[in-house]
């Protein structure tokens, strides 16, 4: 009951539209402004899906913009934020103006929930949040309850413990730098809460900067983060995280960063002629790219990263 | 003697918390800059692990971001934020970590999550990141920041990350692994430490040229207050040039 | 008619119980050898996950254990117990599963542990390995043994990997997540299922030739007989060259 | 509190006087005839290191030499067990007399408690193991249970789940291919229940086939299996895992794992006699080596595996 090593090679829109229901829980990868998988969460703006549960670690700019779209209803992460450059403004926005659920939980609150489910365990202990607001805030008892506090049955001292529910995305979105079209893809450097969300989840849609070949990780199998078996689509996207950075590829765009914290900062016209320019007129992230990005600008970002890795 | 700024204080007093062969759990900002100083100088062996992953990275400056690729540079594994907040954190091999928040209380609890009432934020602020995880499980804890009145409240809108959360055995009884946490916090005018009979902060070292009463006046809480209070050894010339030249040498948090 | 020999005929028949794009997990011996076949006939797309943690592999004939570079080869991750064990099949990804024991009972829970009272073993074995792994969470069960009345007692003497215990709904009651799996048991005699009423086997194929008596008298529980039996195809001559010359060329476990 | 970054490299002897204490809770790496650490197993055996519990998954020849040696008093573990070559005999042997103590559990149990353990927490759940007598034969209760039964409290409907207690070896051997002076190294092909069972460890001492520059790691940091947080010693000894197979650098050998698996069987004098040959006699590892394998054996063992990956 995997999924096969069929060619899982499409669109971003056909992916979303296959794989990406109205309701869905959302799992989304990236962390802050690194490898963000924006050329997917544009799609999912584009087509309008709706009534979205956005779950990760650090979400940014990725999921702000799916708020930023009035498409959110929920979020379970970590934290909203882009540090340097400022917390994640319209998911700011959105709660404190009341038109968002916020569900707190440290990064390894989300990371052992991820886990869980990508074991098929129902729940895992964590000895993190004990004592904070992240707990107390939440509902430890009841039918369906946030978390449960037990004692640790293996200690003969008094140890509480709590245990967090499994948490298993409808689908994921992830941006990468190697896939093949089976859906076997590489994650260079740190790989965030990613390979535990993946292998959680339903289904997952991958996007990459580079298609190899089939033979590729079947000649380097240990470059291998997650094999097809959990993955439904590939898309084939180039600066696909742009504007965030992608290790070995890219620099993040500080001044499209800025650009975007600005308006979504402001919020109102300004916010709405960026999701109108950035998103619905070029029809497609290549659309997009060529709005923002001169070929120039891309050498530049591509340069700033060979010097730093 | 030395021209320095007051952010420039803070970094070397934060530098001279770690110890040679420490694993410091960091983000970036001064933290990081005070890390890189202690490498640079007392601590060449000290181990920086990020929470995104990376192990011993030798970390250009400056980054900006935990998903820099400055916090990669050299690092001997890459990893994930399980294999960081799970594997080194929770798991106990942390010696150090780095915090920060809006609010710091009398128990050196702080929030980054919410002011005001949590159904109804006042301000949104971040949330915990892995901010909650490394005041859970680090033996030492480490808080860089600015000392104004609205940062120090008597107690946390809401606990995003604690400190000894309202007394001394409070984190032994709600279950965390380092019950007695070592807490400071280095703010421009001087370093708070947390007191372990009471579980409460109180003033340790002062900033050259500070009195106490300057800093009770802008604490919310009433700070505990030793018989004499040594001073904060000002950076020497070397440092501060060491400082700017290298650790961050573009200004980009050391700014005038 | 084909000349085939008992071993041929397990491992044809095996093979048969596997679809294409099955994802299977298989140790090495005769399920291997049926993976295999399947894999050249008409299941191409079938995915091995060896417990061992490789995914997809290209397996060259005739690995011996699944430590076995053999099973490595052409994978396309390399994995470990856990993302093989927990990732894969705990998780919930295996279509179907191989298992073996010295012991199968009527509810066709299996034995590779001890024989004799645990606390004193007659005949220490050498335990679950995988196998309770594989038993409690593979939506489908495929047996191959030797049908030898001692093979097939009425109780095991230790349950190592669970069948259906010790009624229909008793995997359910204990938690197993897959609380009615297909299990077929393929001897040298005959092919017998897990009636789900009961939660017992019964004869479901006869071998060529092969009379629901004689399968009866060599078994140690009594057996639900179905009104009509149908017989286990015999393979083909180019199946039973296939399994000879590519499947297991050196005749490492299809001897004589 | 991690292990420093410092010079590691010591010969098998330091390593297991300085870090394998009498009585200690042993972690086993390899599995079955891969990978197993013989040359440091020999050396705990030759140091006549007595009182051991050794734990791991799929235990063979490693393990089976302590057995025969009278050193060990318990094993954890999923199976004691060369596959085709028969189970490991000494083993079997001592827990038919009644001499060792075998606590059983399956590879997934195993491989949980040690996640559990490199996690920092006190337990793992698992849905493996439920109503077999692998939970049957231990106790569920009192201050000191070998396991706990549990409702799943996220679920309405009653869904029991076992919860394991974590399981941290007070030392750990393993043999791996590539190793640094610092204790990073790579485990090439599958990696058994090592990173878990390593990262889960007090000590580890690592042998190794290769040692690589100190700089190969910071070059290649996807390769890194374990860093050097986790390592206490490490011993270079090419050929270390023979006569088990090592990925990518040599073939098990057959004739001898069929030759101790026959004295092995056989006990007695036959196996005593193996012992002082192979373990006593020589003084150290290149002495076993040296008596059990031929330059001309060694390309042999290297061809077969060059063949087969």
């Amino acid at each position: 009951m995997g999924k096969s090593a069929t060619n899982k090679l499409m669109s971003a829109a056909e992916a979303v539209e296959r794989f990406v229901p109205d309701g869905a829980v959302l799992g989304m990868g990236g962390q802050s402004i690194g490898r963000c998988p924006m050329a997917l969460s544009f799609e999912i703006a584009r087509q309008g899906k709706t009534d979205l549960t956005v779950v990760g670690c650090n979400l940014a700019m990725s999921m702000d913009v799916l708020v930023g779209s009035g498409l959110v209803t929920r979020t379970e992460c970590g934290t909203g934020n882009l540090e340097r450059y400022g917390t994640a403004f319209r998911w700011r926005a959105a709660a404190e103006a009341g038109e968002l659920a916020v569900a707190d939980y440290s990064h390894l609150g989300m990371a052992s929930r991820f886990l869980a489910a990508s074991l098929g365990l129902p729940f895992m202990p964590i000895k993190s949040l004990l004592g904070s607001d992240i707990l107390t805030t939440k509902r430890a008892d009841g039918p369906d309850p946030d978390y449960v506090l037990m004692g640790n049955p293996f200690s003969i001292e008094s140890e509480p413990v709590a245990l967090l529910p499994a948490l298993s995305p409808d689908v994921s979105i992830v941006h990468v730098q190697k896939a093949d079209a089976a859906g076997n893809f590489a994650i260079e450097g740190f790989s965030t809460h990613e390979p535990e969300m993946v292998k959680a989840s339903k289904a997952v849609i991958v996007s990459c900067e580079e298609i190899v070949d089939p033979e590729y990780f079947r000649e380097n199998p240990g470059e291998t983060t997650v094999p097809f078996l959990f993955v439904d689509a590939v898309v084939h996207q180039p600066f696909g995280g742009y504007p965030t950075s992608v290790y070995r590829r890219y620099e993040h765009d500080r001044e499209h960063v800025v650009e975007y914290q600005r308006v979504a900062r402001a919020g109102g016209d300004e916010y709405a002629d960026y999701l109108r320019r950035a998103i619905e007129e070029p029809g497609d992230f290549d659309g997009f790219l060529a709005w923002a990005l001169t070929d120039d600008k891309k050498a530049v970002l591509r340069d700033e990263m060979e010097r730093l890795i | 003697m030395t021209d320095y700024r007051p952010d420039e204080l803070m970094v070397v007093e934060a530098a001279r918390h770690i110890n040679d062969g420490d694993v410091v759990l960091v983000g970036t900002g001064l933290p990081m800059l005070a890390g890189l100083l202690a490498q640079r100088t007392h601590a060449p062996n000290m181990c920086y692990v990020v929470e995104t992953g990376p192990v011993a990275p030798r970390v250009l400056p400056t980054p900006i971001s935990v998903s820099d690729p400055r916090v990669m540079h050299g690092a001997v594994s890459h990893g994930s934020l399980l294999s960081s907040l799970g594997g080194v954190l929770q798991r106990g091999l942390a010696d150090v970590s780095f915090l920060g928040g809006a609010q710091i209380d009398r128990y050196a609890n702080l929030n980054s999550t919410v002011i005001g009432d949590p159904e109804r934020p006042k301000v949104r602020l971040p949330g915990s990141g892995g901010a909650n995880d490394l005041a859970s499980h680090s033996p030492r804890i480490l808080i860089i920041t600015r000392h104004e009145r609205r940062r120090f409240p008597e107690r946390c809108d809401y606990i995003t990350s604690p400190g000894y959360l309202d007394g001394p055995d409070a984190r032994k009884l709600s279950g965390l692994s380092v019950p007695y946490p070592e807490i400071s916090v280095i703010t421009d005018l001087c370093v708070m430490e947390i007191d372990r009979a009471t579980g409460t902060l109180g003033v340790a070292r002062l900033a050259p040229g500070v009195a106490f009463g300057e800093v009770q006046e802008k604490t919310g809480f009433e700070l505990i207050r030793p018989a004499d209070i040594p001073s904060i050894n000002p950076p020497s010339g070397d440092i501060v040039e060491l400082l700017r030249r290298e650790v961050d040498p573009g200004g980009i948090y050391l700014k005038g």
